[in-house]
């Protein structure tokens, strides 16, 4: 990674390449935000130190090699499974720290009821859910979120909502479960919001550190490939578009959320 | 008898797939049998595309093979790939532009021509593929060009239409260099 | 002498151009004809000098290709 | 219709709508998806019922509501789908309901790769799902037999009130070929829906569609109807292809994409002499055991090919009951065989029977 | 069903057996909700006038008999999916009206993902949602919406939600659904809450006839069997104790819904 | 530890939680809910965990989860909600975790009802879910038997890494019968977790539990990893019990319920003096083929005896081979056959092969 | 006169009771000791005099085992 | 040899499970083989409940049977059911208190008895099954009445254990009836 340069002396380092994500390229498309978010992700487990206590669950979409990119112990999951397979390792290791990272089509279709379920149980969880509006992997079909009146490969003529559903608003539902302790919806589309989703991320990892139930970050996120935008439009499209659908916010926080302290 | 097992490969937007289902259509249009498929998969993610165009006079049985009896490279990861697996007797067509290594085989054709520099002389890069078909044809004698040409003509999407006749030239172009 | 420093791996870099819209600075570009060995027109910085260590580009980057330097600042209370 | 050339997955959608498919459900998965994205397109625009479910587990009940029904429907999917749909499956079966299911084959286990594959034989042929049934499952082998095919299906699943497979593989789906799609069908009238579907009960005494029956000798009965049916279907459904069998001293056994290699493998055999013969199912099940145990009285030896770790080898070894040597050629995870490598498997077997 | 009773001239038939319901004694057990909520269906089914183009779905838990009882055309769904089949048979008859008919396990469990998104799609459809806090078919084990501290067969020293999850507040998930116009939460637990769940069942009917978007009436309801009291006594805990986790109330109503003409 | 009168459900239960059952998660489903009842109390009692799942697709992979951690860990079904867990179990098989789980069969297809099955001989022996693998499956024949098979289960799935199934029936399940428990096992302590298990990095490199391969040769290679594993299974693990086949002419195959119903038909028969003989076979796969191929050409005819259409018959036709005709006599939908029943189709075979 | 009288099918009563507890005028009762068809201690009428017709019995019960008369009331205006 | 194949029928409350496994901890006591096995299933909402329970010296084979030697019925459709059933030379027991039908059948032995009127005359009617028990027991030798008093010692419920004597009390009644 590093290159021989000389740092003057009066430089401080302020941001290197995390130590907990190997040093593998992704196979992510130029300017996908997963790649972004991962890096939030290392930055985080870094900082709290928690880089050898920590599982990973990779789901199925395009996040599913994510287990290549970090140096923690990973599984990879069936497409929509992630959050049953995590109840099932921190079931039986209470102390680690397990995390999901999933899509939309993973979380919020296939996905549905352990999600909600998972959330419901109060499961001492993190689950960080990539909101990109449509199904990446297998090559740009309609998601659950997807917005009215966009075109993907299974809404040729735009998503038409009377026929084939709305956009699903998954964090105002799980705020509606008695086990949800942090449920916040973010961005990743410019870098107030950058700076923000990181701290959500950190607060719902220290959420499970700290025993208080489940946390979920949705950050809203792009697929310039399979929205057939140039990178950085495709920011400026979602944080236009996206938020009217999803609007931002924390919808749930419980009181020692909301107290925890900062260990930065 | 007719018969030419060909692999077109080169980077995602090079048109390796258009140029196997124009080869495709050519054949079908000259009445004989043929197969297109395209690698699939993982390797969509940025890498590279390929495809398999099987044109025949006799019903084709294994539509995917391992040696071709001709291949296109139109990059470099592409001629690593496939310039050692070319049957002997078979055809490699090179786009030098973008390969800057030889082949070493004397058991094959091997043509090299400079595609993506004709094709941006052409007016656009993305023609490349087409020159290389143009020489397919030509060195493989498996289509005629005016076949091409006229499928090209057929399948051109709405948005191309402005670019068929820098294709048809490309494609001239390409037949030239493989005479 | 600049305020910031970034290094650059270049091989890294899948060429998505987000860090050269958002750096304030404006001293990001993608290389016009120069490659990488992944085959993409990589970011260069224009003007080194100009940089103010603000790791924007470095927190946008999707590919973690930035490291970034910052003048040591004067001490000051802790917050 | 003039031969166009056509992408598996595409041309069995198409085929499927022109064979008056009323209602697709599906939920994407490679390497199928196109077939849904072509339908997506093509059911909203003829005003027919297009819906991406929010899983392969509700796109199977979708299917089983609208079978009930009496339209024609059907799904689509890969392996890790086709596994989630197995209790609906078995309730389709259960209750006797007409339905066309495509299973494009990808490699495995688990989460596997998206090459294609054979390796879901057993779970087609021998269940599907829980309890006693077979499903009919049709495995073509071009783009035109799928396109021939999805007619057939959807003919059978109503004659016999049935659950009808389609057993394609990721090579099928993607390949494009030349081939005709059939001429479009007008749909059924409404009115025209057979006297068992639930639309409703006016004038008549309702109708219901279940699979539950209490008291195990009710639920006998029940399979012993089925099994009955089973048995016709066995008697009159068998299909496959054989290529130069008539004088054949070697036997090839494949099916699908394996099976029109192997065409190129019996010719090129021939070439050298070898006088090498094709039996190609094109019904998985019911299986062709009576042809197979007659040609297993004939033959020195059978080469059965696969990409699995031999699946059909077993119904295979059934039938031809120890009449000759019987060896295998599988590839797994994705590889597909080459014709060279069968040629090889069977120079082998020519000298181990000579 | 009638007995030879001579009645007086001077008085009106003001009760009789629903014409939507068979004569078939129902297998439920002595002083079961299920019998009551059943009737009000029929009644509703009565009164709207469409017992020719009804189609019900049951699911699979103590009413998976429910086909028996209504005289209309039913199919019995796989357990959990009664919403998925409707949409299947919903869609290929637009014309007709489509109810599902479930329980707690059904609904809330097995079902959640296939509730939530018919739910989202906003499918013309009515569920009657049978919440007694238990599994009845199977012998009585925990719910999804069992209380805190409930004994059942998998709870056998209470439902302990740390441990085992917190009861699943449905009615609130639903109403954050976009494609839900009525979502309520009712009870069968006495004379007026009896007399309400029985107009809020009618509105949900006339919401789908009127083709306003999803509807879905849960109904607070009792498992005497299961939760070993006697029918009378199990209606009166009921009152207090699910009341307190379940809060009576209408989660969503469009103003369509709300526009709705009675046809009485 | 002295003989309990035991059922079955509650048997194998309290087996699994002495055999070192670390973690249970599961849905209930009649006629195997009293085994979730029993360590619904029983896994709390001892601190371990029991989970009840939002279904048995969440259940399957809460199991894969635990597995992925190397604990012991298992889950119980009846057939619906067996094909409800295919994905997840052939997730499981691909990435070679070891995880027990237990089929209390019931009659199918679909919802049928809950009294005692084989008919998920094929889905268990054959598939278990989509590509290319099988489980273990091991098939008691009594209360007792089933104790132990949890433990011989859990042993199995930990030496080879790899899905156990016990195949039961609702007659297992539900019949109380005087057993003895095992005596309690230790719990392994969380530091002798294997080596490839999730656990945390710490101070190791991370490591990775999954299934999925890209590019066909890696997943072949995968594949034939898997195959050589299973093959070494069906060399070592082929388990079978004969009674009175030494002199036997005539030969009984059967399984679990049914298996020990014609141990009392071998002694009928006997009595009627009759040379009836009986295979049991204790593991469904592998099947013991190669014995049954030695008795074939032995015997004047089998007579296969199942609660199903005819499943592990087609093993038995396929081991046999035609040496010996081979007879059926099946009951379905939860119908349990009775002795005398089958002691009529032995005597017609009798008759027939005299 | 009554106001009201119900007609009871016996043989669908389960006798669970529900009635008797609701009736306003506390007129129904289980058969202490017939049993109908099914087996159960089943419901009867004390005192139809005291009916009132309201309907209560059969909007509780299970079973739909009443079927309820009233008096025809004077018609008043239509709502 | 002993071997008896017993099925014990009756309404919901009537306790025929229990006194099947009374008989069956018996049978262990006494060192013979045994199984028991209740039906199960939709039954279970109201209707009846029945157990089969199989005694034996040898080890037992089928668990369930079609034609028990023995039937112990306690209400009327479990004598309806059971008794044309019983296998010549077999045995049956009649709750006659609640059964008011006769049986015709003479190759078997027939005890009728009021278990249910003896039960409530002894303090509570749910005790009828093991007045029934007793007879059995009595009627075929097949466990001595000993035997049976003691397993009821040892697994009478907490809850139940005030019903102990009386329960003996049936169980001596229902053996006296039947000698
Ligand atoms: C059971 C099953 N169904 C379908 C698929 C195919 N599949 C893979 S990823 C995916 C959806 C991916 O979308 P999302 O979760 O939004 O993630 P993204 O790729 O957009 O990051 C689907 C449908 C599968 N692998 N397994
Ligand atoms: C796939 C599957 N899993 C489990 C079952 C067993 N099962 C039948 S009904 C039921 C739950 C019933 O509870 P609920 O839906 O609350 O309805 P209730 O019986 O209380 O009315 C279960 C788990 C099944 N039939 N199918
Ligand atoms: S397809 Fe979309 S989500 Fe997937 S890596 Fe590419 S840009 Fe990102
Ligand atoms: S640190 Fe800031 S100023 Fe420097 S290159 Fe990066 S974005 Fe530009
Ligand atoms: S078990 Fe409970 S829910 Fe089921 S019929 Fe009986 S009382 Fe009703
Ligand atoms: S109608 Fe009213 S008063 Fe009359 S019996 Fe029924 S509840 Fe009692």
């Amino acid at each position: 990674m590093s290159v021989a340069v000389n740092i003057p002396e009066n430089m401080d380092l302020i941001y290197k390449y995390p130590d907990a994500l190997t040093e593998v390229s992704t196979h992510y498309c130029p300017g996908c935000v997963h790649g972004i978010v991962h890096r939030m992700v290392g930055e985080v487990i870094d900082e709290l130190g928690i880089r050898g206590q920590t599982i990973g669950v990779a789901p199925v979409g395009c996040a599913v090699l994510a287990y290549k990119y970090f140096d923690v112990d990973f599984v990879e999951a069936a497409h929509g499974r992630a959050l049953a397979m995590a109840t099932g390792i921190k079931r039986v290791n209470p102390d680690k720290v397990v995390f999901t990272y999933q899509g939309d089509g993973d979380l919020a279709a296939i996905g549905t009821a352990e999600t909600v379920h998972a959330a419901n149980r109060g499961e001492f969880l993190t689950t960080i859910f990539i909101n990109n509006a449509i199904y990446g992997m297998t090559g740009g079909q309609m998601a659950p979120t997807t917005l009215p009146g966009m075109v993907t490969t299974s809404s040729p003529t735009g998503r038409d909502c009377a026929v084939a559903g709305y956009p699903i608003q998954m964090s105002e539902i799980l705020a509606q479960t008695a086990g949800a302790a942090y449920v916040t919806r973010e961005m990743a589309l410019d870098m107030p919001s950058i700076v923000k989703t990181k701290k959500a991320i950190k607060r719902a990892f220290q959420c499970q550190i700290a025993g208080l139930g489940f946390a979920c970050v949705e950050v809203l996120a792009t697929c310039p490939t399979n929205w057939n935008q140039d990178p950085w439009a495709s920011l400026e499209w979602a944080k236009e578009s996206m938020t009217e659908h999803f609007p931002l916010g924390t919808f749930k926080m419980t009181d020692a959320v909301k107290a925890l302290k900062w260990r930065d | 008898m007719k018969h030419e097992e060909t692999i077109i490969s080169g980077f995602g937007g090079q048109g390796a797939l258009f140029a196997g289902q124009l080869l495709a259509y050519s054949g079908m249009a000259e009445a004989m049998h043929v197969t297109w498929i395209p690698s699939y998969g993982p390797e969509m993610r940025g890498g590279t595309a390929n495809c398999t165009v099987i044109v025949s006079d006799e019903e084709i049985g294994a539509p995917i093979i391992r040696y071709p009896t001709c291949a296109v490279v139109l990059n470099l990861p592409s001629m690593q790939k496939y310039e050692p697996l070319v049957k002997p007797g078979g055809v490699l067509i090179v786009n030098e532009s973008l390969v800057d290594i030889q082949s070493a085989r004397d058991d094959i054709r091997v043509i090299t021509l400079p595609a993506s520099d004709i094709a941006t002389a052409l007016g656009n890069p993305r023609m490349a593929n087409l020159v290389a078909l143009g020489a397919l044809a030509q060195a493989t004698g498996l289509v005629a060009l005016e076949t091409v040409a006229a499928q090209l003509e057929a399948h051109l999407s709405e948005r191309q239409r402005k670019w068929l006749e820098p294709n048809k030239a490309a494609l001239q172009k390409g037949a030239e260099l493989a005479r | 002498m600049a305020k910031g420093m970034v290094v650059i791996a270049v091989d890294r870099c899948k060429g998505c151009g987000l860090c050269t819209h958002i750096c304030p600075s404006n001293i990001l570009a993608l290389s016009p004809d120069s490659f990488n060995a992944k085959g993409y027109h990589h970011v260069m910085v224009t003007d080194m000098e100009k940089c103010i260590g603000c790791a924007s580009c470095a927190r946008i980057c999707p590919d973690v290709v930035f490291t970034v330097y910052r003048e040591k600042r004067v001490p000051k209370k802790a917050a | 219709m003039a031969k166009e050339l056509l992408k598996g997955n595409v041309a069995f959608a198409e085929a499927a709508l022109r064979n008056g498919l009323e209602a697709y459900f599906g939920y994407p998965i490679t390497p199928q998806s196109e077939a849904l994205e072509h339908l997506s397109g093509r059911m909203i625009e003829e005003g027919r019922v297009f819906l991406q479910a929010e899983s392969e587990v509700a796109a199977i009940n979708m299917v089983y509501g609208a079978a009930s029904s009496g339209v024609r429907t059907m799904t689509s999917t890969s392996g890790p789908g086709l596994a989630l749909m197995a209790e609906g499956l078995s309730y389709i079966a259960g209750s006797e309901v007409p339905a066309v299911v495509v299973n494009i084959m990808r490699g495995g286990p688990g989460l596997g790769n998206i090459q294609p594959s054979q390796a879901d034989y057993f779970f087609m042929t021998k269940t599907a799902g829980h309890g006693d049934f077979h499903p009919i499952v049709l495995a073509p082998s071009s783009v035109q037999e799928i396109i021939d095919m999805v007619g057939l299906a959807f003919d059978l699943a109503d004659k016999y009130r049935t659950l009808v497979l389609i057993a394609g593989d990721g090579s099928i789906g993607q390949m494009m070929e030349s081939a005709e799609l059939p001429p479009m069908q007008p749909l059924r009238p409404e009115p025209d829906r057979p006297d068992w579907a639930i639309v409703g009960a006016e004038g008549r005494a309702p109708n219901l569609i279940t699979s539950l029956y209490l008291g195990a000798q009710n639920l006998e009965a029940v399979n012993l109807r089925l099994q009955a049916k089973l048995q016709e279907i066995r008697e009159n459904e068998v299909r496959y292809q054989e290529y130069e069998v008539e004088d054949a001293e070697l036997l090839l056994v494949a099916y699908g994409t394996v099976g029109r290699i192997c065409t190129t493998v019996v010719r090129e055999a021939r070439k050298a002499g070898k006088k090498v013969g094709l039996l190609r199912p094109q019904t998985l099940w019911p299986f062709p055991d009576a042809r197979l145990a007659e040609l297993g009285a004939r033959v020195r030896g059978v080469l059965v090919a696969e990409m699995s770790a031999g699946q059909m080898l077993e119904d295979v070894e059934r039938a031809i009951a120890r009449q000759a040597p019987v060896r295998f050629h599988g590839r797994m995870g994705g590889v597909v065989p080459m014709v060279d490598e069968i040629l090889a498997d069977l120079d082998k077997l020519d000298e181990e029977t000579r």
